[in-house]
């Protein structure tokens, strides 16, 4: 649950604009989507992941386990996609129909530079930093801050969540489906309070500080650069060339 | 069930997007409404979104000995209400796909449809209706969470036929295949959320009724 | 400056949590709340800042009756500020500087202002290097210091602060505490609740007893902890530095016109001075 | 009986919180791991307990290296109980007594068995006048007892403690530092781990000093207490009744014939007894 974000904290791209790398992110994504060519989908996967592994420096151990879930979605879809189910008999039969697998492996390909692309833009820029972008954005004032109170209050509850799981399992509370499923039950029942209680106490707290409804902050963050612009750019457009030249 | 990043072409990407678009946007409407007439709800709509998210990242055991990831739909929509829940789930969608890689950016349209829109607005209905025609309690919780965590499933299955209809059986035959692949899962998983769901409305309704009141301000309709 | 009059407060539902309250806080000063878990101390801090409103007795700020309209409670927030026990609620920002510079921002200044007024906290606290960091990654002790920054960059008159060294370990205490006599000397007046009574006779100007509902006893620590009797009832007893020092003091064993020690390192001294007292007559 | 042979771990993507940690468990001890916050005291206990896997060496139970199968895991809490920090996270049901019950419940024991050991735990804790209280409407410090009761239930062999007095004033304290005797009588293991010296100091058999990511110093109260370069490396410091105690020993303020002091009423009592002694010397 936090692998993502202590990267992304930690990383050393963290102190880049956000807007830089959500252009380089999403715009490595929109040629990915657009783009025919298993070429250009090869070289979008290849350059996300040189960029985490050799720039960011994620070790290949952690990138495999933010990109196990969606990887497994992947595969498992793309199979769906390149097998035909028939009826025989009545009996359905999976069938490999001619010149199916190539664009499920395309599709394949693609979704993995593009998952490649959003682990770029994820490893690197803490969450809270793309929030700032959106309420700048257009998504308002008031999605904003709860946006923003959102993700305070996860990682608060996260603890509790953890700590309560944790003391559940220290008396046996998952030992069957039944029990585990009470468990739960009785987890999240008393989770609910306790986080509109924080809610509460936290109205308390920034009320003590001049609270009137508003969340405002001061923020530093590095203006974003003409130099680093134009390579992403440059980047992107080789690529989108690469793709048209491709089709 | 989150369509991952790229798996969809970029057509449907736009499309479901435009599609989710305007949900979202009521619901985003009556948000604002509500907390322009109750500033104090900021953070109790924060402090919600944040359990929504913590939901779905809960392990649910399955009877099948496997574990997965609620939904969440069912709760949410049955405190928050079905147009709080959307926003809150496309927010919740967004975060899951920064956070955790589960869904994605390009997908966020496709997947606050089945998880945001259909899955509340399906549990939301089938409590009203199945309470309406005096089903108990429990019963009407089950059939709610279960089937708004089914009604996901399948819409996702259908947004994956459309997209890659197949040779033979066209959108239909495809859809099958999905929900074929994905239903060893999310069958028995619909069971379990929907008896998590009874449990926990249960013990709220006996223990958090002051909690519940409060959280009417976001579910009533008049609001 | 701030002034409690017979004040009187219930939680709905609940058993009274304060019962005529007496309290006045002298500009400037030290003052320690104390009293045993559950006695109402946050109650009293919730009142002193506005958060609540007495159901009977008044609060005076600066002379006059508070008022609890939206311009009246911001000019007391702004004069008063309060620390919560738990760092968590009060914390709302991705990483520390922006979270610091809610408060400042709040009392409308501007921006070079804020700046200044945020670096200055940290620096108040020894946290300069934590700027930049996610709140949520911060240990308990750090977070802790990062709230009591929120409302330091706000500069407030009297600083109030509800059981600020629960939960941190020696060290922790010791740097809050350092942090808070660099305040005092600045001029700002502190309070603080604490159950810790050693902590309370080593750093408070002045004692309040907090028990049954209300103020028992007000007054210096010797004062104060002369009441064997009330302590008992209240569940508190003595420090053990001023158990020891008082028990020191009677058999003759401390030098005669040192004070009374007030702190754990004062104890120690005195005791390794009475050693080497020993060792010079002995060779004398 | 439950040891730990050169057990290392790390949280994803975080520094080294344990590295190489060596540490027995004796049968029938009262144990304290001494650390300041963050040190990692925690985390041993969770993995003292099965709640996390080492990422190098091995934890064994009973002799035999610990395995992290289902059915293995539930033995080894049932064998070895363990109670966290914050009594928030750990109590979940309605009143005291359904929450106490959970564990029982879940070890597969009758209904009769279940109420026994209930009103076993609840007197050992004595609050057995809380058992149909609502878990929301208790004190922290009874939240704190529950939440022991809910394990002290299940009777294990072995009993862990993070952090038990944290948050509590004297008295709860002493309330659980009592029980924790009464249980230690009835012959279970009981491992805690504090920042606070003199609570270990004068409730432990043997002391382990945690710090830098293993076992610093393991034994007697007297040895570890010895060693002032290693406390002050890992920014712990003595007991104060353990420095004023050899101080006045040093000076022979202490009769000669009496260990020296481990808790603060033993201190208290053997300065009035020489106060006493003198007096008698005086008068006689």
């Amino acid at each position: 649950m936090r692998l993502i974000d202590r990267h992304a904290q930690t990383s050393r791209y963290r102190h880049l604009p956000a807007a830089e790398k959500l252009i380089a992110a999403t715009g490595a994504m929109a040629v990915a989507l657009t783009a025919e060519s298993f070429l250009v989908e090869a070289a979008v996967l290849a350059a996300a992941v040189a960029l985490l592994t050799l720039g960011a420096r994620v070790g290949p151990r952690d990138l495999w386990r933010a990109a196990r879930v969606p990887v497994g979605f992947v595969l498992a879809g793309s199979l769906a996609q390149a097998t035909s189910l028939s009826l025989h008999g009545g009996l359905p039969s999976l069938a490999w129909p001619v010149g199916s697998l190539e664009p499920a492996a395309f599709v394949a390909l693609r979704s993995l530079a593009c998952i490649a692309a959003l682990l770029g833009l994820a490893l690197t820029t803490p969450l809270a930093d793309l929030l700032h972008l959106l309420r700048r954005g257009g998504l308002g004032r008031e999605l904003g801050d709860i946006a923003f109170l959102m993700l305070r209050i996860i990682w608060v509850t996260l603890d509790c969540l953890t700590e309560g799981l944790r003391s559940q399992a220290n008396r046996l509370g998952f030992v069957g489906y039944r029990r585990s499923l009470r468990s739960l039950g009785l987890l999240l029942a008393a989770l609910l309070p306790r986080t509109l209680g924080r809610a509460r106490r936290l109205e308390t707290g920034l009320a003590a500080r001049g609270y009137d409804g508003a969340l405002c902050f001061l923020r530093q963050e590095q203006p974003v650069s003409a130099l680093r612009l134009g390579m992403i750019l440059g980047g992107l457009a080789a690529l989108a060339t690469l793709a048209r030249l491709g089709a | 069930m989150h369509i991952m990043e790229g798996f969809l072409p970029a057509t449907h990407c736009v499309g479901w997007a435009l599609a989710s678009a305007p949900f979202v946007a009521a619901g985003a409407v009556r948000i604002r409404r509500v907390v322009r007439q109750h500033p104090e709800v900021k953070l109790l709509l924060g402090a919600s979104g944040a359990y929504v998210f913590v939901l779905s990242a809960l392990k649910l055991p399955s009877v099948t000995g496997s574990c997965s990831h609620p939904t969440g739909t069912g709760l949410a929509a049955s405190l928050f209400g079905p147009t709080v829940t959307t926003v809150l789930s496309a927010i919740v969608l967004l975060f899951q796909a920064l956070l955790l890689a589960h869904g994605g950016l390009t997908t966020l349209g496709a997947n606050i449809f089945s998880m945001g829109i259909v899955g509340p607005f399906v549990a939301w209905g089938l409590y009203r209706g199945l309470s309406a025609a005096g089903a108990s309690l429990a019963v009407a919780i089950f059939f709610a969470a279960a089937l708004g965590d089914l009604s996901t499933y399948v819409v996702t299955s259908f947004q994956l036929a459309l997209a890659f209809p197949d040779p033979a059986g066209g959108v239909a035959g495809a859809a099958g295949k999905f929900l074929g692949v994905f239903a060893v899962t999310q069958v028995p998983l619909a069971i379990s959320e929907g008896l998590l769901t009874v449990v926990v409305m249960n013990l709220l309704g006996k223990y958090s009724a002051g909690e519940l009141s409060a959280l009417s301000v976001l579910s009533r309709r008049s609001a | 400056m701030l002034e409690l009059a017979g004040v009187s407060y219930s939680y709905p539902g609940a058993v009274r949590a304060l019962d005529g309250v007496d309290l006045a806080v002298r500009p400037g000063e030290k003052l320690a709340i104390l009293g045993a878990n559950g006695a109402g101390k946050s109650t009293l801090l919730l009142l002193l800042n506005g958060s609540l409103r007495p159901a009977a007795g008044e609060v005076r700020l600066h002379g006059a009756p508070a008022r609890y309209d939206r311009a009246a409670l911001a000019d007391w927030r702004r004069a008063v500020g309060l620390v919560l026990q738990d760092p968590d609620d009060q914390l709302f920002a991705a990483t520390v500087f922006e979270d610091v510079s809610f408060g400042p921002l709040n009392q409308g200044l501007g921006e070079a202002e804020v700046r200044e007024r945020i670096t200055e906290a940290l620096e108040t606290l020894r946290i300069a290097e934590l700027a930049d960091r996610p709140t949520h990654m911060l240990s308990f002790g750090q977070r802790k210091r990062v709230a009591l920054a929120g409302i330091v960059a706000m500069r407030p008159e009297v600083l109030l602060l509800d059981e600020p060294g629960a939960g941190l370990d020696p060290l922790g205490v010791a740097h809050l505490m350092a942090a808070l006599d660099r305040l005092s000397g600045r001029g700002t007046t502190i309070v603080l609740t604490t159950h810790d009574m050693d902590l309370a006779y080593g750093w408070a100007d002045r004692i309040a007893i907090f028990g049954e509902g209300r103020v028992a006893a007000a007054g210096s620590a010797d004062a104060v902890f002369e009441d064997a009797d009330l302590l008992k009832r209240l569940h508190l007893r003595r420090p053990l530095v001023w158990e020891v020092g008082r028990l020191l003091g009677s058999r003759g064993l401390l030098p005669d016109d040192a004070p009374l020690p007030r702190t754990r390192r004062q104890l120690l001294e005195l005791l390794q001075a009475g050693d080497e007292d020993a060792a010079a007559r002995l060779a004398g």
